[in-house]
């Protein structure tokens, strides 16, 4: 994280925090989980923000190397939900980032449909990337959705 | 207990929940000894496969307790 | 890159390539320098797109430390053209990817609004991210583009 | 030659574009010592900007023929 002081700012600042430390961004954290349509939501404005950035996982039209028509998705919700919470959390920790947004779709997704959609806010492009990368690695490892099924052509 | 399967684990035992009657604590490692006795299907998913109490995977000698509602997650495949 | 091989492939392929080379992808390249607000573009509809990765740079509300209400760039735009080209084009060598485009803002932009949008399509995420994150790298070191003023609130 | 200058170049020079008349090829080198001769205030952009000719960047020794159109590229700031 860069950190631009003030101009006016003085060495001991106003809020009682040393003047190298700063309290850790609190992150704003949405998850939805549902059969909807994924469209890319609209970001949140805050001037603080210089970076979004979004990933969107769609469905691809072979799997294994058979053409298909379609995956189902299915979650154990509310786990799901907290799992992905608790993923963000700890990595806005480590990369401190002021929104994120995901949304998994489950149900039948047909080919070149979205499964699901990440938006990521940030003063700067680097910690964006980093949680948006990671994040994608750890919900990959451990949150309880999981294509059950493939619907061929 | 209250069981929870989901994908892989629903197909091999049938069944989204069941309830298993219990009177006292057991360990994670036990209670799979006991759904693949109830669930011979389960058996070939119990290495790769977690359990879950709320949202924290449970190690193998985790004590559950007899009210607890568990989760089998098979491998995950989201995103 | 994952490679499927469908189920009856034989050892020697069709094509004539040796089985595990594979010929480069084709990357599609659009790169769109205006003074236009950016709109998200609709991405490519290709069955073989599993992962779409974008990045929205914004204004921020101040510029080394004091709030700004716009920033202007300015572009030297058939070179800035050509070098975002062959970079994305030596990227995708790396990181193979299906798609790229980029929109670059130049001009009088507001705090809040983007001054650009990148958005990459391929197979898999972990391309799409590498492409996306070295391309933002090597656009801020050598793609003749400027924040030349800034105007104050 | 043609002489494009941008951003801070256009700034110190007061000019986006001037033609030099010139009869003979000259390094890069060469040139930087003409524009700062004829633009004293180019003399604190030289160490940090880059010499342009089409897409290339060109390192110091390149030869520069004097029907060439050159950009002078101070340090970017795009994305």
């Amino acid at each position: 994280m860069r950190i631009h002081f003030r101009h006016e700012c003085s060495l001991v600042p106003i809020s009682g925090y040393p003047l190298r430390f700063q309290p850790p961004l609190p992150v704003h954290i949405e998850i939805v989980i549902n059969d909807s349509v994924i469209a890319p939501p609209s970001p949140r404005a805050d001037s603080r923000i210089g970076a979004l950035a979004e990933f969107t996982g769609t469905v691809r039209g072979e799997e294994n190397g058979i053409p298909i028509a379609a995956l189902v998705y299915e979650a154990y919700q509310p786990m799901a939900e907290m799992v992905m919470r608790r993923q963000l959390t700890e990595l806005a920790d480590a990369h401190p980032c002021l929104a994120v947004r995901v949304q998994h779709r489950i149900g039948v997704i047909r080919v070149g449909e979205a499964a699901i959609h990440i938006s990521v806010q940030a003063r700067h492009r680097a910690e964006a990337f980093a949680l948006l990368a990671a994040f994608m690695d750890r919900l990959k490892q451990d949150v309880p959705i999981w294509k059950t099924d493939t619907i061929s052509i | 207990m209250i069981l929870l399967y989901f994908a892989h684990a629903r197909r091999a035992t049938g069944c989204s929940l069941e309830e298993i009657p219990l009177t006292s604590p057991l360990t994670v490692s036990l209670l799979w000894d006991l759904l693949v006795q109830r669930h011979p299907e389960l058996a070939a998913l119990r290495n790769v496969s977690r359990l879950a109490r709320g949202d924290d995977f449970l190690p193998n000698d985790a004590v559950l307790a007899p009210a607890d509602e568990i989760a089998v997650i098979p491998p995950v495949s989201g995103g």
